[in-house]
């Protein structure tokens, strides 16, 4: 942030984009898929970092929005035959209030406070998952294979589970939350998030309504990792209560620290390489709880600003 | 070897064609034919007939060796492993030997949508089977369907025969739990009592037991005094036990998780002596030991067994061979640790599907993907497997519209903390008409 | 009003009975939680798992003493507190002390210790529930439904346990450093205190307090390496009604929240129950955003 | 002189303990004022009442005639009460310029009634205040970076950058070296033209250089008032605080 230069980043942006773009025609059709859904909770993860990489907060209920926006996307299909897009609009509606609600609530406390409250009331949704098991069909969920109308554009018709579909709407998916990362952080409001990263009472002391600007990130941040679950929903026609775990929560935080906190491409470096690493393990080894915790470990004791973190640190300083 | 083993397998087939006839009549004798005639051939005589490759069939196995499936997966993978080496020793899949390919789904849809991809696409499995925990089944099976690959599951939910999964999902060797209600639940309203409460778990597998069972009530004209859905977090059950009714005469108990000790034990430290009669399932007990302390209070109590734990509860010679071949000792342990209780009522579904695969492959002249849809129509022909080493737990009876099976089940009684069987449920108690046609969809 | 109450009386016996239950044990897990947060500042998210700890060496003295369940649980009794407390010690040494306890280093690095103590139980230990027998057991008959007595005995122990570290923080020279570190480190550091030894006692006794619960509770339930989660909800619900770092809060708190889980769980649901715990901190946050006995800030 | 803040019977105590008492303070526009006494004696509190970073338990505030008591401390900037902090307080991990870019850009959000769009507006007047106090050369250089005494001159300038009616200085001077005082004292004799100040300063030298008029505290009340020259013939402040 410091010695901002953007061009390069628009270079480097674009270029990360074209590369993701192009893969899809070299990639064996397990890594084309695997891509697909890396890119889909890269999304997530990104709007994750939006509120601890800018603004600060630590959320350890980040699975609420996943799920909000995956269960309202996935109920107004499967109950209400909605079709994908309107449906993904009500995944992200919802999730927007969900978000900017938990905001006036959690955003009263501060430090460990926030944290623990957003991860209770992680765990009420989850809960209210099981609850309401008329519409959410309890612990099972559901699919959409079957009630899922292709989607429809112009003459063409697209199956929203055909690998090339898949792969191109996640693609979109992800350039969409990495252009509003961007464009985030060298607004006004971005620089606005940062001063309150860095020093909150100082940056009310220069006016700021800081409570204003954190709800405003929560209620982005949420948005865009409820947006991520109902295209997960859509893509990957499943809709279930693991999505709302508290596991499922913590899965972003890895992502973004092993990936570096506050830099727009951590995210999706730390989710394609925990899931690499995960999948390649567990041909040996079912313990990959051990190498997920011993990352953690690891990764605040040595490296707490993550890989690009680290590239940031080394070579490029410009490195958003 | 080969020799003996015949005799008690025809004494088998017999009664079981009897019954079978005298439900569906002349269908059954027609089209079943080709199944129960090719289901008793000599393996090894069989394995001739299909030479060509001689590649392995490699089938994914997907495995919850984490999480909270991880005692089932524990003895899902040592069954799988034995009937893999049985089949292996006795000829293979048409002639190729069997490869197992475990990966890990840590109990979890999310994990077990991916291990799905894994194996269609990375490990290039002919099949993926093994799943057992209803979500993973839910979460796993459109990956399968779109990916075309036959999914085998091994899970006794009622969402395969429910419709709402897709042609490449089965669930060949393992009852459902409509099924296994409908079929127990004359014999318990007959003889435990008309008025009963209803202890699940609070999510879809529970609400199966809910449902077929106040249908099966009102079929019997028994009544329901109480429905008590149990969370899958809860480790107290003290508090449900105080909103059962006077009035109750049975209690019909089913839960899993960590939590089924307590469970127990607390129902008896609630009821003392004086206590209605129970009937639970299995479930609750899988991977425990009856002489763990404090399940003294089991004592008298009544238990679902798909298929009975001790040795004594259904001897044949399939299920000896079966016990065996898994290493179960005459307890239902494991022979190398005498506390290492199996899953019997579950794990029976591994070995039987893979041989239900066996049958398919070997019918349908499988052998590349190439042949899938003509893989998919064999077995979707199938009217159901006679009892034998392929088939322990006993004779099955096949829906291609539903894929999914029908067989007996078992009532036991718990005496001096051991299971005593004291019913056993023919198919036809078991059977409902099918209500989806996977057969309609396209392939 | 009075029909309903002799229709309900054995209810209300019960949630009152099973809520009571439920609080001493609530608030032995929750103090440790609360007693480090206190003093140390950090959120231990890896306190269940200590908790979890505590229940499966309480198994494993059950069967080094040849299943004699009450040398066993005295075994357990000593042996689970030292090992899980000499355990957290360590990680305070080589985690914590080095990530300067920043408060959301430590939230990370305890949720890695999560992780890691979950695999290395479920490797060593295995995934399946294991019952522990209870060292003094009998049955309670009341006029409407029996009961566990050793349930009745948890209460109690737990009781005395809090006795027991309330004491030590009173009368103790280590209660006085903890005290004193807890108002301010810096310059307890000053006056002589050895905070860097403090932090490692106090998040030992933490965990061991943990541990503690998970001895006494194992023989109610049984020990599984997934039993860590929700006792670990439980106290994050009980600390922030309370107020961070408060005793006096957590102790307040973990009554309220059991009680009040007894009455709903018997009325109504248990998961509506755990719903209505997460809404009412909501409204305690609302009304006052540090808690019940929560200080001001600032 | 039009009065530009007053103060009623300002109060605020902590717990038992009496920070500040009855304070009547009466500040026009343009004028330097220093408000001096022993340590302890309530100053740091009475401007953190005046800046809003604690609330008062009794008395009012007014600027310009109106009452802004109970705002809170980002909305009293808002109004031009902008403090500057006695423990230095800055973005240390971003650059001078960041810092006061980020001021900048929060004045003109208020002056414009929305964020600024391009960023070169911002950068002109960055780089006027940073002219201004003397920093300019250092832009680019991380404000955790920086020498104290520059740490210092970036916290003013965070003040300058946000155009204050009122500037709260909390102990400027603590720490620098002689030669900057004497740069500090130049740069803020020149800013009262355009704004008010407050100062609060231990370094009596400062204090006599820079202020029109002097208020002495002494265990949170009022002691004396006036200007240089009066203070210093005061015997009771002699007493108390000079004469030490």
């Amino acid at each position: 942030m410091n010695r901002r230069s953007p061009k390069k980043t628009a270079v480097l942006m674009a270029g990360v984009l074209l590369l993701l773009f192009v893969l899809q025609f070299i990639l064996p059709a397990y890594h084309h898929s695997t891509f697909s859904k890396i890119m889909v909770l890269a999304s997530y993860a990104m709007g994750f970092n939006i509120l601890l990489g800018y603004t600060g907060l630590m959320s350890l209920g980040h699975a609420m929005f996943f799920s909000t926006g995956m269960y309202a996307t996935g109920i107004s299909v499967y109950h209400f035959g909605y079709t994908g897009i309107p449906a993904l609009g009500i995944g992200v509606l919802c999730t927007v209030l969900v978000s900017m609600l938990l905001g006036l609530v959690a955003l009263r406390t501060s430090g460990v406070s926030f944290l623990i409250v957003t991860l209770m009331f992680g765990q009420a949704v989850f809960l209210s998952i099981l609850y309401f098991d008329q519409f959410t069909l309890g612990q099972d969920g559901f699919t959409l294979t079957k009630e899922l109308e292709p989607l429809v554009l112009g003459n063409a018709s697209y199956s929203y589970t055909d690998p090339t579909f898949k792969y191109n709407a996640a693609w979109f998916l992800f350039a969409l939350s990495l252009v509003i990362t961007n464009i985030l952080i060298i607004s006004p409001i971005g620089r606005v998030l940062i001063a309150i990263r860095e020093n909150e009472e100082r940056t009310q002391m220069l006016g700021y309504n800081t409570y204003l600007y954190k709800l405003f990130a929560m209620t982005l941040s949420g948005a865009l990792s409820g947006l991520a679950g109902s295209v997960h929903a859509l893509l990957f026609s499943y809709v279930g209560a693991t999505f709302a775990e508290i596991h499922h929560s913590i899965a972003p935080l890895l992502w973004t620290l092993l990936g570096g906190v506050g830099t727009t491409l951590g995210p999706l470096l730390g989710t394609g390489i925990m899931h690499y690493l995960i999948d390649f393990t567990s041909g040996w080894t079912s313990a990959y709880l051990l190498i997920v915790g011993a990352i953690l470990v690891l990764l605040v004791i040595g490296a707490p600003q993550g890989l690009m973190g680290l590239v940031r640190q080394k070579r490029l300083p410009w490195l958003p | 070897m080969e020799g003996k083993e015949k005799k008690p397998e025809q004494s088998v087939k017999n009664k079981s064609q009897i019954s079978r006839r005298s439900l569906f009549g002349t269908t059954a004798a027609v089209a079943g034919a080709g199944v129960l005639a090719s289901n008793l051939t000599d393996p090894i005589v069989r394995s001739a007939y299909a030479a060509g490759s001689d590649a392995p069939i490699r089938i994914g196995f997907q495995v919850h060796r984490t999480g909270i499936g991880a005692t089932y997966g524990k003895w899902y993978e040592r069954t799988t492993n034995a009937a893999a080496k049985y089949i292996n020793e006795h000829g293979g899949m048409g002639g190729r030997p069997v490869e197992i390919v475990p990966e890990d789904d840590g109990t979890d849809p999310k994990r077990g949508a991916d291990v799905v991809e894994k194996f269609a696409t990375q490990h290039k499995v002919d099949f993926v089977y093994g799943t057992l925990f209803s979500h993973v089944v839910m979460g796993s099976s459109p990956r399968a369907g779109e990916l075309k690959i036959p999914y085998f599951v091994v899970s006794e939910g009622y969402h395969v025969a429910s419709g709402a999964l897709n042609r490449y999902v089965f669930q060949p060797c393992i009852t459902d739990v409509r099924s296994q209600i409908s079929a127990m639940s004359g014999w318990i309203f007959n003889n435990l009592g008309k008025k009963m409460t209803l202890i699940y778990p609070d999510y879809a597998f529970g609400y199966n037991h809910r449902d077929y069972a106040s249908a099966a009530a009102e079929k019997h004209g028994a009544k329901i005094s109480a429905k008590l859905a149990i969370p899958p977090t809860a480790s107290s059950f003290t508090r449900y036990f105080a909103k059962i009714p006077k009035d109750t005469e049975v209690i019909y108990h089913v839960m899993v998780g960590p939590g089924v000790l307590t469970f127990v034990r607390e129902m008896g430290e609630h009821f003392g002596s004086n206590r209605p009669e129970i009937f639970g399932f299995i479930d609750s007990l899988e991977g425990v030991a009856l002489d763990s302390p404090g399940l003294d209070f089991l004592n008298g109590t009544y238990f679902w067994e798909a298929m009975p734990r001790y040795a004594d509860g259904y001897p044949t010679h399939g299920e000896k061979v079966y016990r065996n071949a898994v290493g179960v000792d005459a307890n239902g342990a494991s022979k190398s640790d005498s506390k290492d209780v199996s899953t019997y009522s579950h794990m029976f579904g591994c070995w039987e599907t893979l041989f239900a695969i066996k049958e398919a492959v070997e019918q349908s002249g499988y052998r590349d993907k190439r042949d899938y849809a003509n893989l998919i129509e064999t077995f979707e022909g199938f009217q159901g497997f006679n009892e034998g080493i392929a088939h322990p737990q006993g004779s099955k009876m096949f829906s291609g519209k539903s894929h999914q099976c029908y067989g007996q089940q078992f009532i036991s009684k718990v005496e001096n903390s051991k299971f005593d069987v004291v019913h056993r449920t023919s198919i036809e108690d078991g059977y409902y008409e099918p209500e989806t046609d996977y057969t309609k969809l396209p392939l | 009003m009075l029909v309903w109450f002799e229709d309900n009386v054995a209810l209300l016996f019960l949630a009152l009975l099973d809520g009571t239950v439920t609080a001493f044990v609530l608030a032995l897990i929750a103090l440790g939680l609360s007693l480090v947060f206190g003093v140390m500042r950090v959120v231990n998210v890896a306190h269940g798992e200590f908790f979890m700890l505590g229940a499966v060496l309480a198994w494993a003295c059950f069967h080094f003493t040849g299943n004699m369940p009450l040398l066993g649980f005295l075994l357990a009794l000593i042996v689970a507190p030292v090992l899980v407390g000499g355990l957290a010690m360590l990680s305070d040494r080589f985690i914590l002390h080095r990530i300067q306890y920043n408060p959301e280093s430590t939230i990370v690095a305890t949720i890695g210790l999560l992780y890691i103590i979950q695999q290395l139980v479920l490797s060593f230990f295995g995934p399946e529930a294991r019952p522990v027998e209870a060292p003094i057991y009998f049955r309670v008959q009341f006029p409407w439904f029996g009961y566990s007595g050793y349930k009745l005995i948890v209460a109690v122990l737990s009781g005395f346990l809090l006795l027991v570290t309330w004491f030590l923080m009173v009368r103790s020279k280590l209660g006085l450093y903890m005290r004193a570190t807890q108002q301010d480190a810096e310059i307890a550091q000053t006056f002589g205190v050895p905070t860097r030894s403090v932090y490692s006692k106090v998040f030992a006794i933490g965990a061991g307090l943990a541990a503690l619960a998970g001895v006494l509770v194992v023989p109610i339930r049984q020990a599984d390496y997934l039993m860590g989660l929700e006792p670990l909800l439980l106290s994050f619900i009980v600390v922030i009604i309370g107020g961070l770092g408060s005793l006096r809060g957590t102790l307040v708190a973990a009554f309220i929240v059991g009680i009040s889980d007894g009455f709903i769980s018997v009325f109504y649901e248990p998961t509506l129950a755990k719903m209505l715990a997460t809404v009412l901190v909501a409204a305690v946050l609302i009304v006052k955003p540090t808690g019940l006995f929560g200080e001001e800030p600032g | 002189m039009n009065s530009l803040l007053k103060t009623e019977g300002l109060s605020k105590h902590f717990g038992g303990l009496q920070a500040v008492e009855g304070v009547d303070l009466d500040l026009n526009e343009g004028e330097i004022r220093a408000v001096i006494g022993p340590n302890g004696a309530g100053k740091t509190t009475l401007v953190s009442l005046l800046s809003g970073r604690l609330r008062p338990s009794s008395g009012r505030i007014h600027l310009n005639q109106k009452d802004i008591t109970s705002f809170s401390a980002s909305r009293k900037v808002q109004f031009g009460i902008v403090y500057t902090f006695q423990v230095t307080s800055l973005f240390f991990n971003l650059s001078c310029y960041e810092n006061v870019a980020i001021a900048v850009q929060g004045c003109r959000a208020r002056e414009e009634g929305f964020l600024p769009r391009r960023e070169s507006d911002i950068r002109l007047n960055v780089r006027k205040v940073l002219e201004q106090v003397g920093i300019q050369e250092n832009e680019e250089t991380i404000a955790g970076n920086l020498a104290y005494g520059h740490q210092r001159l970036l916290e003013v300038a965070m003040g300058l950058a946000s155009r204050p009616k009122l500037l709260i200085l909390d102990e400027p001077t603590q720490g620098l070296a002689e030669s900057e005082i004497k740069h500090f004292c130049s740069l803020i004799r020149g800013l009262s033209d355009s704004m008010t100040i407050l100062l609060i300063e231990h370094n009596m030298q400062v204090v006599l250089e820079l202020a029109e008029q002097i208020t002495v505290m002494d265990q949170g009340r009022i002691l004396a008032e006036g200007t240089p020259s009066e203070i210093e013939a005061n015997i009771a402040v002699q007493e108390s605080y000079l004469g030490g």
